[in-house]
């Protein structure tokens, strides 16, 4: 076979465009384009080009629109793109839109079966003989709109050069290499890859070429590699309730803790899974583990998050060890189930009524996911309390190109649990709430210590030191200044932000999945003469790094993915005195930010915004 | 122990006092059900040698929930929030299945803002022993009616209540307890073997105690009120709790005794008295408790038990060890697992 | 009977101290004091000696410490003292302790079967006969705990001159006129007087007169003054929960419900009462009820409130009218059932996931209550959305002397509601959510309403101003950027703040029940030389003169009853540019604040606080 | 209407076609049954003649949850949150009294999250039709689980069930609902029959309906598949709602057929078929469906009917004018009233 992209473009005039471009995929949902996708990516990713994909799909089980973005980027860009240049556009609803869509220059392919107007004359149009290339491959009715995908992926391959040896390859590890599967999806593809040879006149400029840049790179999705990293935190007792974007984390817990958590001796589980009831049962039975000495998780997302403010709160008061994965969509309310945002940072922060206020890590991608995965419990033991990891569905639910996981580089922390021997070598006695080195934490025991005085009872209710109930106004206030001691310990513990120095005045400040757009922001603002510096904030409370970074820059701009501004209302919030240099990005249509988003906002922002102006 | 014949060893089987197992004293109102129900938690834990630190009481928000506070100080315990206690006992329980639970909750803890968690820890049958102490009203907010209050019953507080009440034994049935029982805390020998014979289950099990409120809901009228408890209650049968099933006499006519043999050894040795019933049977058990509604009788002792089903811990087939206890080793796999299981990513 | 108060005072060399000092009742909770302490209260009331009364109760139903608070202040002050000087101590197992509390040159008495150590020289000690004046009085044993108490009421009006004359009055009052309670009880207290009378020697200073301080003045509770405005305002379909200290709330309205809103013409009910299971239920209630067009309501504290937190985003999001009363009690969780706090400004604010944002009202006293009580159904309606009404236990549990209640100055408000008729006038059709006047609210129709085109569908996802469902990105900005001009819009329509203006560069803000405490500690400022100004924050969101009067001081103490300085986080938030002048004087221990507490700290203040110093 | 004889009138007794009972176009999976139970819920509406605008419609989140969406476009609909559609619909009731609550829910909106408020919806007797489309599954979220699901039951994603199902129509019966019916999607006549007697029901009357999720869980093994519907339904009784009672034809034997009247003139007719069955007494329904539970039968019809409840607008003793329509002049009492109750304060 002769990859198009080998022979000499014919038809156009315009430069050609190597391993920089994207691709969308419109399809209808249900329809089992997954498959079909997860080639194209993998073969990229697998010809060394840096590739990334956004699935942006509908609320819904079968029949609605979806698209699939793929982009490859040389530079190693991995944000979104606003624009795709090459349209797959395989869904009889969205087809002329997606047409309308399309830059000037495009690239549309889409089955010959499928009407619409081609009312523009500056992008390519190439047909595909969908139908034609399933009747000639005998496909059963059953299987026939699930392979008819693969049509797609054939023709790409000859259209853009993507070689069609790594998508065999991609399919023979997908089937498990049973040929039954593989052959048949194979040469569908190839035979498109046929058709295009023989009869489409390339006329866009668009290539792939193999390239060397994804060297030591892997391919996940963030929940994966969050389940992945909990497995190896020593994760106990798992409860959740299934929701959309925090199922798959669940699932990846349910596939992997079978796989690596038996113990070899006899075979018997490590680990405890349960689906829940709903979210207050999950929070509920964490709370259960977490307070019986286990490592204890859910995965879950906004409605979840609110459902489970009662006890989360009681878990900070109680002191109780757990985390909470939070894959945040969009929201308020169920708001759009399938969209990602970053909406739920004062929403996780202040969990709960009467001045609780929480830890919040904030991964930016899979490889920290994996290890917010384990370092989550080490934090929550050492704290004695909830930590929240907001991730989002963006990072949870897209496979990114990542680097590899690192084997967690400590021992476990377990924290301060006195065994038996240690509540005796006290005297049989011991304070649970007492703060003995400054940390806030005291130390605690677990059920079934066989030691007098190791016994203590947890309430949510005012308490001593040594946690008898309690209604004097001087307990109850040194308890929560103890508490309030420990948030600030919190501030040592967290992860410090990560901080990209260009020696700029003009400092932009960003959390998790925001990161892509940002590098590719300031790469693009740099070009155009504007240095930035970055800050990408990893946790609630904030450290120290954070503070000192907005006090070495004159401006300050905190770019996010939601409505109000939250980032930068904490920010203000807690440095009142460096409030007015904090200027807010918020934006939250849904999309995942894309780097040109960024730099075009950095740009145009000269003035104050306020989060009044903001909101207004 | 000497062999000087005493009316009850001071020393249990593990060298315990009775006083071992005492709480802190109760801040209940003097006179309240709940507080002779402690007590005899406190009775039957010393009498099946449990030792203390080998329990976690549990509970929601109440006074029924505060009751942990009062016996087993040597035990762990926790106070939940209101409602929520089956999932944090489901939780203590996976993390270490050794734990012998103990959760007291009310009828308003359990019956209204815990149904759904109540239905749901039955369900999964999570082994623990599982007490309501029901008297009808939310005891700590003041007397207002709760879901199993009477209906068409007046209170000088709280109106008259219109509603229907539930009967939480036919929810634990119908939601696939094993062993349910009803008792009442006036019944002070009934309620401990009981206890002894709910300790001794493998499993959920349910005691649904009629235990009066003697501030809010002691009316003679009231079907949660002392009086009432103490001229209607008809217990089914006689109950003895036998540490050892084979050690169990026939004092009576083999067809007057039911033996239920549980699944570590004891059994529960049922005398029939004033019903026919056979508390292994599902639908018999269903329409006991619809005919005491009707008649109005206080129908007390065993209305179901079947130790037939798996425990959570069975079905997730959690390791022997403790999860709370294991070691780094087993929670921790290789840095070579890790690396196979990249593989998979590119 | 000769009041003592009218003998010469004996024993004494301190000048007499009038109307002006605190009397504490130390009993056994469950133990019948209320109707000793509450005759107290009202003969001072009726007596024109402005009163005020603090009870502090512990949580459970019988027999632990309880303390009542009496406040005389003929200077009209009613915020809670740190000291009283009176102490009734018929509590044996704090007599000891209360004593010790007792200031210099106090005044104990006590039922002479307690024993105690009379350690301290410098307190007036009066020892009361109650056992045997019980004896005297045959009092059947079910009745002696309760009634025992009136001997102090009796001992009190001889000692300090209270007079009997109103003992009697308030007994009647309270009991109806039936004279088989009132004349037992006033027995007993007459013989104490007696007892007095004849055997005590006055060595105290303090006494009570008849003076005119409390014209136009009505004794009451928040939580009854809320049910009443609500009634007043049109409440339809009443939800609720058990809660301390919210229930009373509700008992308000299932008192006056009955009684002021039964159709006089039927007699059917203009109102339903339902007893929900549990908080969930309470406010998804309230969202049907007030979907279909009802005024809907809860009262509820912290736990609710995080409960109701999933549907109170589904409401702010599908844009229903409802109230929310949280009477506010110490947090986190279950904290301290019955004690005060204003912990819940964070939490009701930011109430659920995902960008949402509520209105919030801050009553300070009983008549405040009873005018957000009809007012808040008017803003709920007119905005479409939530409002909290952040009360709490101090307001809502204690008897305020409070102005009288104005009736509603303003014909209800339903906000845009179309009928069937406006629908058909529109042609047959409508757009719920369309923007047409910049306030951020669409019209609404009601279900039933009989036209072609008036139905719409109400649901938590994205949608378009016509209420379809949407998950387009620019759809879904549009919706939240038009929620966030509502919220500017609610802005004009909550309670302006109260402002005091003395002309000083230093301002205090306040909110809510730190009222009566912030005007004393002014009053002793001003005495020291220190003049203050002072605003009253009475909603979220802050209306325009919030940002005037911070901005034309030059610094500006945020006195709250919380932790974490909640109120002072808001304002910083808001007015980032003023931020540093704000700070934070945050208290939380569980007891309502005191002028003397405000006056220490103002004075002490000297330098920044942030909220981080203050959080340490 | 003219008089020339077609199959159906165009027209219904309010002068509607059956198109004016249509939703929007279903997003659902094609051959969902959740969709054929709305075409069921149109032809009833439109055969009892209600006007849209006399309905609303409510539901929480899942596949089943927005079906409401998909017909009678011109009722007022509500989709709330997860599991909550019961309280929502308790205070639309009260709110309006005159509205036709048609409420739908899936297993795990009902079952699992829902529990508690399903169970006192039916303790309240909040008058609506409350519709479980049950798939035993999850289909929204992609095929878990739910609380219904087979024990023991095996799928490709969920793998394997380890928990008894709960069983909605005991669950409903035991919580005091006066109508219980449990059906199967792909038995159209008896959906349509069970509708038009539910809508005309007084009190809450719980249709739990066997609704297959053909992407999830249609496997021929699964009680809650087509094939298994199709094969294991056990109709008690032929169903035929009489929109008159004295229209009631009796074809059969008298002792084939029992009517039950309702309150406002109708009845349904129920005709014996393969079970002898009293659809009268709670234990007999009770039998029923923990023998069908047995035998794996799908025993399908009326369960329990008794309309003797209260419902909660009566007990409420709710205004005739729908609260939500007073006029102001009902809803705040006079100025002079406020005086006399401020006498109270001093
Ligand atoms: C979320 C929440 N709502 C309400 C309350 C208030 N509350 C405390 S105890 C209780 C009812 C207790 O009734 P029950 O369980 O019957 O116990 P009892 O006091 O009668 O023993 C309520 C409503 C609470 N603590 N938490
Ligand atoms: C609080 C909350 N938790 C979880 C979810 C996610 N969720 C959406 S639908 C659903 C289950 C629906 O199952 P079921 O009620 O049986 O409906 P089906 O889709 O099977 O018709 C879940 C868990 C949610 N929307 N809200
Ligand atoms: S109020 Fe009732 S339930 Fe509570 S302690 Fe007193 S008697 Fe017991
Ligand atoms: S996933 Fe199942 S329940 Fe959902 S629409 Fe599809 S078939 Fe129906
Ligand atoms: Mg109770
Ligand atoms: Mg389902």
């Amino acid at each position: 076979m002769t990859q198009l992209a080998e022979r000499p473009s014919a038809g156009s005039d315009r430069a050609t465009i190597v391993n920089d471009f994207t691709i969308n995929v419109a399809t209808v949902n249900g329809s089992g384009s997954q498959t079909a996708n997860a080639t194209i990516v993998n073969a990229l990713f697998h010809m060394g080009i840096p590739v990334n994909a956004k699935n942006l799909f509908p609320s819904n089980i079968k029949g609605l629109p979806t698209w699939y973005n793929i982009r490859a980027s040389k530079d190693g860009f991995t944000a979104r793109r606003d624009t795709a240049e090459v349209m797959v556009a395989f869904n009889a609803k969205t087809i002329q839109q997606d047409l309308a869509d399309l830059p000037s220059g495009g690239v549309m392919l889409y089955p010959d079966h499928l009407k619409f107007e081609q009312n523009r004359s500056d992008v390519s149009y190439y047909a595909l003989p969908a139908n034609a290339i399933m009747k000639l491959h005998n496909v059963d009715v059953k299987f026939r709109d699930r392979m008819i995908n693969m049509v797609y992926v054939g023709a790409l391959a000859q259209i853009l050069g993507m070689e069609m040896q790594e998508v065999h390859n991609y399919l023979s590890k997908t089937f498990g290499g049973r040929a039954k599967l593989v052959d048949p999806n194979f040469n569908i593809a190839k035979s498109a890859f046929e058709h295009c040879e023989q009869n489409i006149v390339k006329s866009d400029p668009f290539r792939l070429e193999r390239m060397d840049g994804n060297k030591d790179k892997i391919m996940v999705d963030g929940n994966t590699a969050a389940a992945l990293g909990a497995v190896y935190g020593g994760v106990g007792v798992v409860a959740w309730y299934p929701i959309t974007p925090a199922t798959s984390l669940a699932d990846g817990l349910t596939d992997f803790l079978p796989r690596l958590r038996k113990d070899p001796a006899t075979g018997k589980a490590t680990f405890a899974i349960v689906q829940a009831e709903d979210e207050l049962a999950a929070i509920g039975m964490l709370v259960g583990a977490g307070w019986a000495g286990a490592r204890a998780m859910t995965s879950t997302c906004g409605p979840g998050i609110s459902l489970m403010s009662e006890l989360a709160g009681y878990a900070y008061f109680a002191e109780i060890p757990l985390v909470i994965w939070n894959v945040q969509r969009m929201g308020p309310s169920t708001g759009l189930p399938t969209r990602v945002s970053q909406g739920d940072l004062l929403a996780t922060y202040y969990l709960s009524h009467g001045d609780t206020k929480h830890v919040v890590l904030l991964p930016k991608d899979p490889k920290e996911c994996f290890e917010f995965g384990w370092r989550s419990f080490d934090i929550a033991d050492q704290l004695q309390t909830p930590v929240f990891v907001n991730s989002d569905l963006d990072i949870g639910m897209n496979l990114w190109m990542s680097d590899r996981f690192e084997y967690p580089t400590e021992p476990m922390k377990r924290g301060k649990v006195l065994s038996a021997d240690d509540v005796k070598a006290l005297g049989n006695t011991f304070a649970r709430y007492r703060d003995e080195d400054g940390t806030g934490v005291g130390p605690r025991t677990l059920p079934g210590t066989d030691a007098l005085g190791a016994a203590y009872f947890t309430r949510g209710t005012g308490h001593t030191d040594t946690a008898t109930y309690s209604e004097r106004p001087g307990d109850w206030q040194n308890n929560l200044i103890r508490l309030d001691r420990k948030h600030e310990y919190a501030r040592t513990l967290v992860p410090a932000p990560e901080i990209h120095s260009a020696g700029s005045k003009l400092g932009i400040i960003a959390m998790g999945s925001a990161d892509p757009a940002i590098l590719e922001g300031r790469a693009i603002l740099e070009a155009l003469g504007l240095t930035t510096d970055y800050m990408r904030v990893r946790a609630l409370p904030f450290s120290t790094e954070v503070r000192e970074f907005i006090a070495a820059h004159d401006e300050l701009l905190v770019v996010e993915l939601n409505q109000h501004g939250q980032l930068a209302i904490l920010l203000r919030t807690e440095y009142p005195e460096l409030a007015t240099r904090i200027k807010s990005i918020a934006h939250c249509d849904g999309l995942p930010l894309s780097g040109e988003f960024v730099a075009a906002r950095v740009t145009k922002n000269q003035t104050v915004l306020t989060s009044k102006e903001v909101n207004a | 122990m000497t062999a000087v014949a005493t009316p009850e060893p001071k020393f249990n089987a593990v060298g315990l006092e009775k006083s071992d197992y005492k709480g802190l004293t109760s801040t209940l109102c003097p006179g309240c059900g709940h507080d002779s129900i402690s007590t005899r938690i406190i009775d039957a834990a010393y009498q099946l040698s449990i030792k203390p630190h080998e329990v976690i009481k549990l509970s929601g928000i109440g006074c029924s929930s505060k009751s942990p506070a009062y016996f087993l100080n040597g035990a762990h315990g926790i106070n939940t929030v209101h409602g929520r206690m089956p999932s944090v006992a489901t939780g203590a329980m996976l993390a270490n299945r050794h734990q012998l639970a103990i959760g007291v909750s009310g009828d308003g803890d359990t019956g209204s803002i815990g149904m759904g968690q109540f239905k749901h820890i039955v369900r999964r049958n999570v082994p623990m022993v599982y007490i309501i102490e029901n008297n009808g009203v939310y005891g700590l907010t003041k007397g207002q009616f709760s879901a199993t209050a009477d209906e068409g019953q007046s209170l000088k507080y709280a109106g008259t209540n219109e509603l229907p009440p539930l009967d939480l034994c036919a929810e634990a049935i119908i939601a696939g307890a094993g062993f349910v029982a009803r008792s009442f805390a006036g019944d002070a020998k009934q309620v401990s073997e009981l206890l002894k014979a709910a300790m001794s289950f493998k499993g959920i099990a349910v005691l649904d105690i009629i235990s009066p409120c003697v501030t809010f809901n002691n009316d003679d009228k009231s079907t949660k009120s002392y009086s009432y408890g103490k001229e209607h209650e008809v217990p089914i049968h006689d109950i003895t709790f036998v540490p050892e099933y084979n050690e169990i006499s026939i004092d009576y006519d083999p067809g007057e005794v039911v033996s239920v043999k549980l699944h570590d050894g004891p059994a529960v040795q049922l005398r029939k008295l004033s019903k026919d019933h056979n508390p292994t049977d599902k639908m018999s058990a269903l329409q006991l408790l619809e005919d005491a509604k009707r008649s109005g009788e206080l129908v007390t002792g065993i209305v179901y038990i079947n130790e037939s089903r798996e425990t959570i811990v069975d079905t997730e087939d959690v390791h022997e060890i403790a999860l709370a206890h294991l070691p780094e080793s087993l929670l921790r796999p290789s840095r070579e697992s890790l690396e196979d299981v990249m593989k998979d990513f590119v």
